[in-house]
């Protein structure tokens, strides 16, 4: 469960990036949240991972109170995440593979577990044959779906992704969504940031937040319930 | 045990990728272990050079022409009682003056009349343990009723002295110096090294790893650069020190110049716990600053 | 004038990326490149730029015969193009004004024209706010406009872009496109990109290459001329 | 004109945006040039020592009796022709009485009779100039007729050329490894520091700057670390060299110690040169690799 109470975000630069956010997502949902470039969508999903913390008000994911942590307890708030980022943040000298491994070695995994599970999360994403690749000979869509499959890897309970198709063409598009509705269905959080209106329509049964300008301007429960 | 081996495999993984990286630590780590080991092993060797001429250093003392048998040996007894005395050896009139003649080589005879009413006085050649007190002892001589005369070579004592005050002054200085350039370098690699690798660290952070989880192979890798800089930093201080060193020996017929293989294992102890301790230091130090996030 | 003769490449790792590339785009044409994640749209800006040689045949620009080309010679290739990376490539110790300022100075610009002309184009893609803005502090998109605005601001007789609207919402994506029109319409050369379907059946009165696999598996000619 | 501004604007843009790495380049290139500053006075400073102490030494060579005035003259002369003879005093039979009278002290009467019967011969003091040629002087003093023995502290003298010898040889070696460790630590560091910005000068290629371009700020930036590194260094060289120096000095009353203000220049002029030179070629080198785009 994520839960935003009249957050705030204020940039050291004074760029207001939020203002007064009142958000709340039920386990098993799935959340569009669109918005211009800009609007703050990005800042909502680093406030989840504790990369930033709210200026005010409090964010309160899986239990965990983000802006009241001790260091010692980030890194178990971001195991019950999978997140997608915008810019991939793919380590550079790890191939593929190691990238997609090091998420699960990082929660204590099995190295048994480890040779089974990464293959077949690549293979979902369609990169079986980039394994052995590093970031730098992945084209630009290669890389975000290794991105994916790292989040995906560890079977968190919330799936977050900023623009997770921004660099897939509509095909593969539409063949991650299934993926993700389906993943949703067995009752995982998923919260997706995308531009792609062509997504958001075709999905539209699921809720859609608009952000603008640091505040909610709408939000479009699903209809799926 | 598993997560050991893979703590271990990351290290060496780590420590390949970033070959040049690696090889600057290692170097920079060996030559500064190499310059530490320099330093001692060359200020080891002038201390002993210096130990060896003071023990060749003497004070001569004359003697009264009055003093009888008893009344030498109680001088001489005196004499060796001083602390820092190493050897009192008596030198008599007659042994004085055929060092005279000696002295004058083939005029000997000029002195030939003289066997009978020998002019010299008695005396004693005095060898001591070192210069430290040297000017101690030569007011602790002249207050010894009997000695009439001390003849020294005090210039050249307070030379030697002087030259290895400097020198010790140097090695201390130098030592120093080193020591902090040695810190310096090492944690500037090692900073650097991190910086490169920080979108690295961050990324980990951000797939939920703890900080000890990403530690543990920079720790690893610390130590591993450590062991393979100091044991490099040996075979080439070894080698550096047995040739040029040996040809000055050999030089100098100065035996006590070499090493015992005590002081050699010494040194090998020395080397791979100072390079360790920096390597698995240097890598906390650095990860430090950039687990924060 | 750009012109590929049986181009073919093939990386170091043996992945095929092209795999004999016959197309020759005219002055002052606007072609959209379309094709599947991984089909090698992005080889080919690559070998446009001389930052991939080809592994075999010819690419021409502007009368530079790439694989021929001197190391001395490459800067001026580069200059008579604007490019939009898939992933930005902006300078990160540089702020918003000083990465596109950048691209000016290196042609010898005067420090004059700059300061006049930098603010102008950065108003152009919606970023007049953010000028001292390091690219960390910039959202995804506005990151993306500051690559697009540097591509603009040398007036070069080529626009390369490599998906410049993967990261901005629609109604930028909108304006951007009108931008380039108008570009284009002024005579400027433009090879874009893209995943976007509904910019391509918007625009769809220019040229349509599409790449499948290495090769060009379609051209639809432009109905404008 | 105006590029050359902004070339320098770059440049100093980029020290203090990178002021890390920058400070650690002027850190370490400092650190290497008071290493390097430091062993050059050291050795100057041994040297001089050296060279007074070899100043009192003499040789004490004795004539035959039956040489005249201008046989005596004679000798004298040919002495002075030697080389590496710095000076060379006669001492009459009466002066050596006299002096073995004064060390015989108070026990001096004892030689009283002999003022007309002088057993002892007549002489000359000679001083060297040095003592690395010691005993080919004095296998040239003992080819010169009329001498019949020559009296030579040879240990002390020897001892002295060792230990210098050792000193050079210590100085060299330092030398040689500091010279290594500089240009090792300085290349490494301006290494690291391109690596840092290998992206950065990738992206710069691909808007269309050309090689120079991107070269002439690292040129300058490398020149003015290149200058305050040695600045730096000269500041601190000239604390470390005044303070613990000057107590040697005074305690050793040894005025030879300073170095002379032209000495002091031509060490300032040594270290700017140096630390340009090193700045501007490690930045040229560092910057060639990443050019290759
Ligand atoms: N680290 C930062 N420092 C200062 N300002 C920032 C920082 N990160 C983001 N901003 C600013 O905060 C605002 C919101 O940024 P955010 O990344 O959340 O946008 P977004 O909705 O994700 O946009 P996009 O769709 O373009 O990715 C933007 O104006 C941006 O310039
Ligand atoms: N440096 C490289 N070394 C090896 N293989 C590479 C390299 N760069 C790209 N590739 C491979 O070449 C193929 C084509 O890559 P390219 O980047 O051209 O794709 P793309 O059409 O731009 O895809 P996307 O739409 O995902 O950006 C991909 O399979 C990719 O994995
Ligand atoms: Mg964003
Ligand atoms: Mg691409």
């Amino acid at each position: 469960m994520i839960e935003f109470i009249d957050v705030y975000k204020i940039y050291e630069n004074g760029t207001k990036a939020l203002k007064g956010i009142n958000l709340k997502i039920d386990e098993g949902e799935f959340v569009f949240v669109r918005g211009a470039s800009g609007a703050g969508k990005s800042t909502l999903v680093k406030l989840l991972l504790h990369e930033e913390k709210p200026s005010a008000g409090e964010v309160i994911v899986n239990g965990y109170y983000v802006s009241k942590m001790t260091r010692q307890e980030v890194p178990y708030l971001r195991r019950t995440m999978g997140v997608v980022f915008q810019d991939f943040r793919l380590i550079p000298n790890m191939t593929a593979f190691e990238n997609v491994a090091f998420a699960m070695r990082a929660t204590g995994a099995r190295r048994r577990d480890i040779r089974r599970r990464v293959p077949y999360v690549l293979g979902l994403v369609g990169l079986a044959g980039k394994a052995r690749s590093h970031p730098s000979q992945l084209s630009g869509g290669e890389q975000q779906r290794v991105s994916l499959a790292r989040a995906l890897v560890n079977n968190p309970s919330i799936i977050v992704a900023d623009e997770p198709t921004g660099n897939i063409d509509p095909n593969l598009t539409f063949e991650v969504m299934e993926m993700l509705d389906e993943i949703n269905r067995r009752g995982t959080t998923i919260v997706m940031v995308t531009h792609d209106t062509t997504i958001v329509e075709r999905y539209a049964y699921h809720r859609i937040v608009t952000i603008d300008g640091g505040e909610i301007a709408e939000d479009l429960p699903g209809s799926n319930v | 045990m598993e997560r050991i081996r893979y703590f271990f495999g990351e290290a060496l993984r780590s420590i390949w990728k970033n070959r040049m990286m690696s090889m600057a630590s290692i170097g920079v780590l060996a030559v500064c272990l190499i310059l530490l080991g320099s330093s001692l092993i060359v200020s080891y060797n002038i201390s002993n050079v210096i130990r060896q001429i003071e023990g060749q250093n003497q004070i001569m003392v004359f003697l009264n022409d009055d003093l009888d048998a008893a009344g030498i040996e109680n001088v001489g007894d005196e004499i060796t009682a001083l602390p820092d005395v190493k050897e009192c050896i008596f030198v008599s009139k007659q042994e004085a003056l055929d060092e005279q003649k000696k002295a004058l080589g083939s005029n000997a005879d000029l002195l030939s009349g003289y066997d009978a009413d020998n002019f010299l006085p008695n005396g004693y050649r005095i060898s001591l343990t070192g210069m430290e007190h040297f000017s101690q002892t030569v007011q602790s001589l002249e207050k010894i009723p009997g000695i009439i005369k001390i003849q020294q070579h005090e210039d050249v004592a307070d030379k030697l002295n002087n030259i290895k005050r400097i020198i010790s002054m140097v090695g201390i200085w130098l030592f120093v110096i080193l020591a902090l350039v040695s810190l310096f370098i090492i944690s500037n690699t090692i900073k650097l090294a991190m910086f490169v690798r920080k979108r690295e660290i961050n990324i980990m952070k951000f797939v939920g790893a703890t900080d000890w989880f990403i530690r543990w192979p920079f720790v690893f890798e610390g130590m591993l650069i450590g062991l393979i800089a100091s044991l490099l930093a040996f075979g080439v201080q070894y080698y550096i020190y047995r040739i040029p060193l040996a040809r000055v020996m050999t030089d100098l017929k100065l035996q006590e110049l070499t090493l015992g293989s005590t002081n050699i294992a010494l040194l090998l102890a020395a080397f791979v716990c100072a390079g360790i301790i920096v390597g698995v230091c240097g890598s906390l130090i650095s990860v430090r600053k950039y687990l924060k996030v």
